[in-house]
């Protein structure tokens, strides 16, 4: 049972392309637009890695005595600019997520329930 | 320190309910009826996916993390709620950048983190370097798309002939460098990947004609989403990789249809072929061959007034006009009158798909009176008036008799077959696609010049009159 | 990193369902008496399985040396009493699929070519 | 000795892919033209997935396992090729029951393999004790649902009070020994597993009425598919999960498509309430309550002669006489004198779902002349004449009117609205759910008494003649 975890992503990249194939042809042509927003707003889930990168918290060099540190020196500086560009990943996402969805329904409160006869 | 996203089998499992929530979200589209619970269903996924990466325990600077996630929404809402209907190609557009540019400093701070440790693996630099690449390729690309729609520079295509040569070689070059990064963790080769992405986003785009833009930011919009799922890879979430994949599929998808309906391969749109062919015809065509014809709102009136059944097709101009809520008082009037009215939506008519049918909407045009292509087209023949408000191509007949016009095949609008044809629009001027349309010509088609909105308004008043 | 092949599995199994859900609305319903055959036919899967307990080989009664064997005097019968089971279900399943097939193949062969002009 | 199936990442990729072909092959059956490529990517599918199973480090007894392959295919394919395909369903039913006696075969050797050496496991006699009881239950049911449908055992259902509180303990006892099993891997509890499911598939199944057969054979399609994915779990094969939750949700499906169409719940068919309602009305109506009108043959030729417009509503009768070949030269006869012929499929005619479509298919009658329900309906109303071919219950209008009636609330195909309505039956007894039909008595309404086929084929005789 030796199966790596990369196997495993590798499978659900292959499901998941399958169910997006099914789900994005079965979306009507009116509604296009709104899956160009709604699709723009998930693919802010990268704030999930950037979070990742922003949230740990910050060893001391101490932490040299036990891992291969290549340069000693720089171990904290380098993690404060990881976590400082994490963050900014995370604001950069989150104006995705945030504006993605807010146009989203924005576009959907035009479709509004008189329409919605025409099942 | 860093530690992968996949710790446990529970937070697993939530993560895939996560991805399933989106995969809802997408599903609701199916039908107006369910779209706005489908939004719902995305927003709770995505609410599940930020709760869960917060409750990692690997997570120290909520602080950090909380001001992060407070400026984006302090951009982004007001972003969304004030930017103008028309400039949403645009505004998509800069938001694929924005995501590129996420995956780019994840990757940047991943490597950061395990440099300093001294913990960086080949696999993971494999996954970083490609996450990086594709996201800033994602980057440089949207925002050139973005700036062409915008019209800030101009749409005209590059059409240098050594650009293929040029791609070609910035690719070898990414590939190599990755190549070279996998094996040395060089921070030499990482940049250099940095650069070469950003340049090969830009002279991938370049080369391609404004018309194109639409299938450009839908391809961006699968870049960006591949650019997640490659992240996904590198912090071995499958939640990241689950979601990426829905998006890059449902981009590549929309580039499909798009292409489709335009009649065009999407390899030539890529290479920008056609692009080239637009710039050479939209020199030659901003004034027109023959005299069109004028005609006036009462005249509009007056055959409207006679007419028994009406056709409207809506364009990219009732889109800059924002003359939607215009038209649906004039379709009140005509129907109050027994006339029948109709709307004919082309698929890629406006500059997005679905463009007019959001702007229909919008208005409060009831759905029943919308038909698309295939359905309409039959009725043409039938049709008393057709008013065309600032649609263009998508009514060029030339697209079905000029093999040596740029749009040749692609299925039109066949309003010519009307009796009474009127085109409003402001001037002379060609549309997107910037050629020449022989209908505004013909003995049974008008033109009505000036902005859609007061047109129509004009319309709507001369009808009272009547 | 301590995810049980077990949940994976799970994720396996609900992305599949979801794969099936869309896949399945998506059959035509002229065509359900072949999907129903060909699900049929595609459900003797539990092949795999089967040979997995048809095929390995039987070991001595050595083996117990090494293994906490409850009645060693059993554990060579016991072997071939699973190896015959497995080889009877390798068959009934052999039976659903080659069946299945033939079947939907049988249906679908009426659907001919001059009935696809309806695209 | 048993080595569990996931044993590298290269042949975990080939099962999801073999399981990705399964997928494939249903996506083809969404449409008749790329139904027959669909079929063969699942047989490659399929074809993968035992090659996997031989290839795998453990397989040792390749001769055995090809005699059971070999001996299976010598089964199989006749059985497939002779049965008439008016006992499909039955045999579809009887394959089921194969698949779910394989799943709990398989369950009994990994226990015989597991114990010889001393190494069940908890979690696996879980997922065995599972595997087995949904197998059994799938086995039992199916075969008594196949004799039902055979007509071998009456469709009669069993409406003894006591059968919920059985099943019900049947159903708790399977979970207590499931429990016992998963604590001592004690054979008892095992051998009461097996016992107890096997009981229970069948007292489940009992009470349904025959009218409900169908569904329950997609119902326990669906099992079988459930007993594959809890095999799956046992051996640790994705790909039995997969294909088996494929076939679950297949099963579940088609139920459910099935329920709706005769507006019915799941739960009632289950239950089997439906069954009795059923039971004591069929007693009633084998004799009809008022006289209804006979025609001959030549008087429908008549009748068929002077019409403009006909509709031919096709039933399990049709089915059972092999009318198709008939009916299709009489509606080239039709045709030929400029008749408009339609037929009006009812989406449960026949005892599967798409029954009528495979036959009408069969005898090579254009698709186009073909309507589903909800298009055909307005048109009755237009028709002069329709001819009903051992249709019963589904053109019986006391769906709509009779409250009492046990199929109230099932669309029905509304033929009393034509002119002159003709039904070709060979007795007066009632139809699948055993109920009485007013239309037959109604003043446009006349049976045609005889064999679908002799029927079709003396209208077409007399036809030539008018
Ligand atoms: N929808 C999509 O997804 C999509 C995707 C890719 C490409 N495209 C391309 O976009 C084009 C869409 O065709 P289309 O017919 O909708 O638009 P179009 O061909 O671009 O024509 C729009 C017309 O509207 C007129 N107009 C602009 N502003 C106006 C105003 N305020 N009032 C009145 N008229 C105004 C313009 O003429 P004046 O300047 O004279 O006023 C122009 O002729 C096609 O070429 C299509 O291939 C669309
Ligand atoms: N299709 C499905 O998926 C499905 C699923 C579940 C339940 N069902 C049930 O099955 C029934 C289907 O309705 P249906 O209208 O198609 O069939 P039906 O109601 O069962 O009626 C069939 C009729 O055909 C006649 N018949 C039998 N053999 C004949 C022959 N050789 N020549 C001429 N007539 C013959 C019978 O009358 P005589 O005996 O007098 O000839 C009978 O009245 C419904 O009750 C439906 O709920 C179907």
């Amino acid at each position: 049972m030796e199966i790596d975890i990369f196997t495993w992503l590798v499978v659900v990249l292959i499901l998941s392309g399958i169910i997006g194939y099914f789900v994005v042809w079965g979306v009507t042509p009116a509604l296009h637009t709104p899956l160009m927003a709604v699709t723009n707003a998930i693919s802010g889930i990268v704030v999930v890695a950037a979070m990742a990168v922003a949230g740990p918290s910050i060893l001391s060099i101490d932490v040299c005595a036990m891992l291969p540190c290549p340069y000693p020196q720089y171990v904290v500086p380098m993690q404060w600019a990881a976590r400082v560009i994490g963050v900014v990943a995370v604001a950069l996402c989150a104006v995705n997520i945030f504006g993605g969805f807010a146009i989203t329904a924005r576009m959907l409160a035009m479709y509004k329930p008189k329409e919605e006869k025409k099942a | 320190m860093l530690i992968a996203l996949l710790n446990d089998n529970l937070t697993l499992l939530l993560a895939i309910a996560a991805g399933v929530l989106c995969v809802l979200g997408l599903q609701g589209l199916s039908h107006p009826k369910t779209a706005r619970r489908g939004n719902l269903c995305a927003m709770a996924g995505m609410a599940l996916a930020i709760a869960l990466a917060f409750v990692h325990p690997s997570m120290e600077a909520y602080g950090w993390v909380l001001l992060g996630l407070a400026a984006g929404a302090v951009v982004g809402v007001p972003l969304a709620r004030k930017t103008p209907l028309t400039s949403l190609p645009q505004l998509v557009a800069v938001f694929h950048s924005l995501v590129g540019l996420a995956a780019a400093l994840v990757a940047l701070g991943m490597y950061l983190q395990k440099q300093a440790f001294g913990l960086m693996e080949a696999k993971l630099a494999l996954e970083m370097g490609l996450g990086a690449a594709i996201g800033l390729i994602t980057l440089t690309g949207s925002i050139l798309a973005a700036l062409k729609l915008q019209g800030t520079i101009g749409g005209r295509p590059w059409g240098w002939w050594g650009r293929h040569y040029l791609n070609l070689g910035l690719g070898v070059g990414i590939v190599a460098c990755t190549a070279w990064f996998t094996l040395t963790f060089s921070p030499v080769a990482f940049g250099l990947i940095f650069i070469l992405s950003l340049i090969l986003g830009w002279t991938l785009v370049a080369p391609i004609g404004g018309a194109d833009m639409p299938v450009v930011v839908s391809m961006l919009n699968s870049y960006s989403g591949w650019a997640a799922a490659a992240t996904g890879f590198a912090v071995e979430s499958p939640l990241l990789i689950m979601v990426g994949a829905l998006v890059g599929v449902s981009g590549a998808i929309l580039s499909y249809v798009m292409c489709h309906a335009m009649q065009r391969s999407f390899i030539s749109v890529i290479l920008g072929g056609f692009g080239n062919a637009e710039a050479a015809v939209g020199e030659a065509s901003t004034t027109p061959s023959k005299a069109a014809a004028l005609a006036g709102t009462e005249d509009v009136a007056y055959l409207l007034n006679e007419a028994e059944q009406v056709i409207i097709v809506p364009g990219y101009g009732m889109a800059v006009a924002q003359a939607q809520h215009a038209v649906k008082a004039l379709t009140q009037q005509l129907l109050a009158k027994g006339i029948e009215v109709r709307f004919a939506i082309h698929p890629v008519a406006g500059r997005m798909p679905g463009h007019m049918n959001v702007l229909l909407a919008e208005a409060d045009i009831p759905y029943d009176l919308v038909e698309e292509l295939e359905d309409v087209n039959p009725r043409f023949a039938e049709a008393d008036v057709v008013l065309i408000l600032g649609a263009n191509d998508v009514v060029n007949p030339a697209a079905q008799t000029d093999k040596s016009s740029p749009i040749y095949g692609m299925p039109v609008l066949e309003a010519w077959h009307a009796k009474r044809v009127f085109v409003v629009k402001r001037s002379h001027r060609p549309g997107y696609a910037g050629i020449d349309n022989p209908l505004f010509t013909l003995p049974n088609a008008a033109l009505v010049l000036g902005d859609a909105k007061e047109i129509v308004e004009k319309i709507g008043t001369a009808l009272k009159a009547a």
